[in-house]
């Protein structure tokens, strides 16, 4: 039971500590500070470019994509040394939140799935920054269920054994800034849903790839709807064989859930400080009893996500795999915060309604009450996790399926049609 | 026992529900949240038209002299659609100001204003961040004039004139009626987590101010007319509620994930039978409020604090959880989920937060009324 | 919107709060008062003799039944005097309590299924007290799946007609003071499980019935388990045809939930009282931020259930059925009260843990506690009643069902098999 | 960084979940729950034995001088089993007690007896209703005897010895050593939610008593142990609420409804998923916990209070599901689920109540830890 580095950890941390200090864009760790949901904050230049570039130094010094081979453009570093990295980078990691899903997602599956021909071209560049990948799974009518997406790829009838992609995507981070992107497709209606998918990557500049911004419910766009009007994609940038789309997309899933953080925040250090400098009648609100009662019991959350992250990192540094313990982060802290943003305006009173940069935190709680209902949705709804916890964590059997054995074009898909 | 609305009252909800799901759909809702108004205009004459903003106004000041009863049944329609109309600030608030505490000249002078539409008018308590209590009210009135500043305000962008609540010379709380077309009154709009309800900081700079009811009574009446107003708030909210739990279950019903629809699996239907208890919870305590309200009970402060904090936990469960329902499609800008979460919100802190009404409730009820909710 | 009688109601009022005023055992109102988790109270004299001869007495009356026909033992009045009457009894109806079960559910069942002459027989002696009757329906094996029972009737084989009848009921109120008891059971298992039921009405001093007390974890006894060992039914006895019992169920299943009361408590009085005498800080309880927070959210569900069943009351008033609101009231009341239990004994301190005479009303908290979560599962576990909400209320599809088209004695028994 | 435990711990693990698998079945938790005795002798005897009771007393008093870390291995696996034994008032109290405040002849008197329990030990302070607070205690020492009532104590019916907080003749709070085997001494048992851990009245008319600690202390030392204890507390409920998601668990595994497993409805699936969501916030909390005691981190007041915060919450919460996934089994007296219950809810009032440590946490945060949980 300690917080002390091993001491190979504590050499490797001190490598890194002194090579961000000497390296790191100082001049935006202000303003990084300051980032909000779905941005990295930077305001003072271009986000993007200044993102590309610390990947960039990060790449030429060899600590872009630690844990990767390195004629893929890593490292080839231990897990842990990767976590030591992430906390060393701090506020900076922000900046290239942009290759997040290329490094953690799209990047590992074409290093299992690609030929090398294609790895040793495709990743070093998504490693050094050169290039953003982005993800094209889920589609307006299959989001928790991702099998039952209908966006259809065909063979080109010109003989070339091209394909020719039809279709919508959505829910697609960082889609505007691309340059590639990993696509799922169906490419047989006829067979059960699972088996008639197959996975490309392809040129978000590919004719026929339109991109369009979804405005969200709280005025931001983090995401993107991505049409598909005869997109033709060579069969050469298939990833697996045509049918076993989804084997491949668990690759990508898989990697989704094993990234390892810091645990997730609940909003609790932010609402600690507002209840110790508000009042209520005449005293700080956080010698309230009620406010007392609701902060410990978003304290103990936000320290349990903490602690269960760092047992999680306590595996990685003797070298065993964490458990499923990291699986609950989204799910507590997501509603959490939303309950925690509701509870922080009702202690602004009348003036709660008011969301500019006089209120409380310029903001933050009003910001937090408008983005918390979309992380209980984004990357696995409050449902889907749950059923995950449940089933691969306590091993509880799946739910009932209707669907497995059908042909995908005959799965019912309105639900005004009574159900089987 | 009649714990219901008369047939009469039904027809005139059958009728509203007529008129503003044709004048008020949530495209008018939108083009207020999206656009350079405060409020719907239309909509808002079209109710004085039909003579719903007088409803419980006496027929000797241009209202239609029915009872409040009338009034619950309208604000329960206007939650529903959430109408972008200042009806809550001007009639729940401002026209149940002046009958409690008007002077005859008063009341002559703006409530058959209020109710054909022609005037709009608000209250001001509040001046700031934290629940709003008698000393922390600082806007006073010397000779006449009143100097100070109230926010947020809601619809004090768009109102005619307001009721506010001010120290007089001698330090004591009282009210008094300014009129926001005169001098000394600068207004800005401000921005907040539901556009679709215009709010305001009013700053006063010796602005000419008449007393409205006795000297020094300002809380007392503040108190009795916002338990009345909290009622017809919670009706509002009822509405929405009820509509956002309507909205939840059909996108259930239609939505199909794993060949089913998805209110098929049980974490949907729970959730939605969640959101059916607490909604119904609320009608059920909305109607104590509302007979509360009409038989002029002493227990009417048990009952308002009953309904609006069942009311309002009613309205942001069923909100949130209708977002939930929707999954990512209830979190874009073009579903209307976020009209609902945002007007939740916003109305659970109008006329005081959520833990502001729970401790009054307990309070009062300690204070004598004990056996109201045994 | 008022909460005054109707002049023929209050005529009926006024008549019923005479007799009962002359009639009534005022000599037990005390202890009725003093009624805990499921007895009447009465301990100076047989609880049961006591509510046998109170009812007899409303019988000779008029007063028994008063929705049953009169050729059957009732009074033929409506269902709002039927409520008035219930109101006006107050603590007295506490006395009859073990009749619940035989008027509010097996009655309604003979009404409906029975030979002209078998209700002739059984229903005047259940109206005026003589007999009581219990239900024998849930067994170990089948709570919120009843159709899943497996209590067998076999046809005797000497050629009587009769039915020999062997296995096991639980949960059955009552059933070592019953005259009578409603029994449903499996005479085919070859046909899917709703279709293989029958339903009969047998003496339970039958020969071949063992009466055993369940100890619940609150240590006491409100329910029993009944053992069949080769009892032998005549087929007279029978409700309705073989194969039709689980029809005749949903009759005695729709009357239990059709009974309209004042709403259940959730606890509410007895906590507001509590927190107006504890002390917090040297400070009446009910002044804390803490408490007063989470008394006023139970507060609203109390009030709320009452004037839920108000509404429902008005209906009748005017004739009319009332709507399903009435189905929330055990679902929320049963979370309600354990939650307020949980709370009033954190409130006590460490000496909540003590459960005697000296603790605050007597232990009636830490009584709540214990008996909460059966009320969270009795007579339809909240799950039931949420799929009943969502589905009846709401009208969203039913769960999907693998064991509606199969034999029952297909139907697995062990979740260690992989289900379908 | 290694927020875990370390093989030998886990080795300790192991051996002690081996010998209470078959010294402390649920067969003896119900002994005692039904039967006369007030604990289990013969578990409590293999404990010593074991050298368990010992493990973080020196060895210079009889113990087996390893860290506190061991006893949270230890109280982890007394809890998943409900041991009914006197350990928490004998080792995570009196010897802590002593340990921290003791002089050298009370540690050599009682620490060496403690460890092959011999003797037990416990601790008295609350005198009734309501939080324990230093208004509350009535209890006086006069010329070394002492005089007052406190109840509830836990294992006071068993102990040889109890320490007690008690005005000293100044009227100051300070800590006293009773032999409960001596003159002036009257103990009561009393009935309670959890019969498997006894409680007592114990009432003392002149009693001997020795002083424990600086004279005046008596608060100071009591939250400094209190907070120990706590931690120490949390595994054991940590180790409960484990349990008993497992115990439904494995019901919803094995219990068939409409022909399917239980577990495979949502409802039910769900409800487990959050009961895990609560045991790992717990299990994290408490290495915090842990980490805490053994490192003399200055946050341990905080360490503390989150650790018996999130634990009381996830055994009361994980104990409670599992009656509600059981069914109407669970509400016999028959299946263990009573038990879980019965335990949950003591021990979140043992060593004060949930709502007291909530409050205590979030004060301890603000009077400057208050990065500890950021």
């Amino acid at each position: 039971m300690d917080f002390e580095d091993t001491a190979e950890e504590a050499a490797f941390r001190s490598e890194v500590r002194a090579w961000i200090k000497a390296n790191a864009p100082a001049h935006l760790e202000a303003e990084l500070k300051r980032a909000n949901f779905g941005s990295n904050g930077v305001v003072s230049e271009d986000p993007i470019a200044a993102g590309k570039a610390w990947q960039k130094k990060k790449a030429e010094a060899g600590w872009a994509c630690l844990h990767w081979p390195k004629e893929y453009g890593g490292a080839a570093r231990t897990p842990i040394e990767r976590v030591i990295w992430g906390q060393e980078e701090g506020p900076y990691a922000a900046l290239t939140g942009v290759f997040t899903i290329g490094h953690g997602m799209c990047g590992p599956t074409v290093m299992a799935w690609a030929s090398e021909e294609h790895k040793r071209k495709l990743l070093p560049p998504l490693a050094s920054g050169e290039h953003i990948w982005c993800q094209l799974f889920s589609e307006p009518a299959s989001g928790s269920d991702l099998a039952g997406l209908r966006t259809r790829a065909v063979k080109a009838d010109d003989g070339s054994g091209d394909w020719i992609v039809n279709g919508q995507k959505i829910w697609t981070s960082g889609a505007q800034h691309s340059d590639w992107g990993l696509l799922i497709t169906r490419t047989n209606p006829d067979v059960p849903k699972h088996k008639g998918l197959t996975m490309f990557f392809l040129s978000m500049t590919s004719p026929g790839v339109e991109i369009r911004p979804i405005k969200q419910a709280n005025g931001a766009s983090g995401f993107n709807e991505v049409y598909f009007t005869d997109v033709r994609i060579p069969d050469a940038q298939r990833l697996g064989e045509v049918g076993q789309g989804w084997e491949v997309s668990l690759t990508t899933l898989m990697n989704e859930r094993l990234s390892i953080g810091s645990g997730m925040s609940t909003g609790f250090p932010e609402l600690f400080r507002f209840c110790m400098e508000a009042e209520i009648e005449g005293r700080p609100a956080v010698e309230d009893a009620a406010v007392r009662s609701r902060l410990a019991q978003i304290a103990v959350k936000q320290s349990g996500l903490k602690y269960t992250g760092m047992r999680a990192i306590s595996a990685l540094s003797k070298g065993e795999t964490p458990g499923p313990e990291n699986s609950i982060g989204k799910l507590v802290a997501g509603a959490a915060m939303q309950d925690l943003a509701i509870f922080a305006l009702d202690l602004q009173g009348e003036a709660g309604v008011v969301w500019d940069d006089d209120s409380p935190q310029q903001g933050r709680f009003q910001a937090m009450l408008m983005r918390s209902p979309a992380t209980r949705i984004e990357g696995g709804s409050d449902e889907i996790l749950r059923n995950i916890i449940g089933e691969r964590v306590l091993g509880l059997p799946g739910d009932i399926r209707v669907d497995k054995e059908v042909a995908f074009r005959d799965i019912p898909t309105s639900g005004r049609a009574k159900p089987k | 026992m009649n714990l219901d609305f008369s047939d009469d009252q039904k027809l005139l909800r059958d009728h509203v529900r007529r008129f503003l799901s044709e004048k008020c759909p949530p495209s008018a809702v939108r083009a207020i949240l999206e656009g350079p108004e405060s409020y719907d205009k239309e909509v808002y004459r079209g109710l004085a038209e039909l003579g719903v903003l007088g409803v419980a106004i006496p027929e000797e000041y241009g209202g239609s002299g029915l009872t409040h009863l009338e009034l619950c049944v309208v604000a329960e329609e206007l939650g529903r659609v959430m109408a972008p109309v200042p009806v809550s600030s001007s009639i729940y608030l401002a026209a149940e100001f002046l009958l409690a505490a008007g002077s005859k000249a008063q009341k002559e002078a703006w409530l058959p204003k209020l109710a054909n539409g022609e005037a709009i008018g608000t209250f001001a308590m509040s001046e700031g961040q934290g629940r709003t209590s008698p000393e922390k009210i600082h806007a006073k009135v010397e000779g006449g004039r009143l100097t100070g500043t109230k926010s947020p305000v809601a619809d004090g962008d768009v109102a005619d004139f307001v009721i506010v609540s001010a120290r007089d010379g001698g330090g004591k709380l009282s009210l008094y009626l300014v009129n926001l077309k005169g001098e000394g009154v600068r207004r800005e709009r401000l921005e907040s987590i539901d556009p679709t309800r215009g709010q305001a900081r009013l700053s006063f700079d010796r602005a000419p101010a008449e007393l409205l009811g006795t000297k020094g009574d300002g809380w007392h009446i503040a108190s009795q007319v916002l338990d009345r107003a909290a009622i017809l708030m919670a009706f509002e909210q009822l509405g929405g509620a009820d509509r956002a739990l309507e909205m939840a279950r059909d996108y259930a019903l239609e939505r199909m994930a794993f060949g089913r629809p998805i209110g098929s699996f049980q974490a949907i239907k729970h959730m939605l039978a969640d959101m059916y208890v607490s909604a119904t919870l609320a009608r059920s305590n909305c109607y104590y409020g509302a007979w509360a309200l009409v038989s002029g009970a002493a227990e009417l402060p048990v009952a308002a604090a009953t309904a609006r904090v069942s009311a309002t936990t009613a309205f942001q469960h069923c909100a949130k959880n209708n977002i939930q329902v929707h999954g990512g499609m209830g979190f874009t800008w073009a579903f209307d989920c976020h009209l609902f979460y945002r007007r939740s919100n916003a109305l659970a802190l109008s006329l005081g937060s959520l833990s502001t009404w729970e401790s009054q409730l307990i309070e009062r009820m300690s204070a004598g009324n004990a056996g109201a909710a045994a």
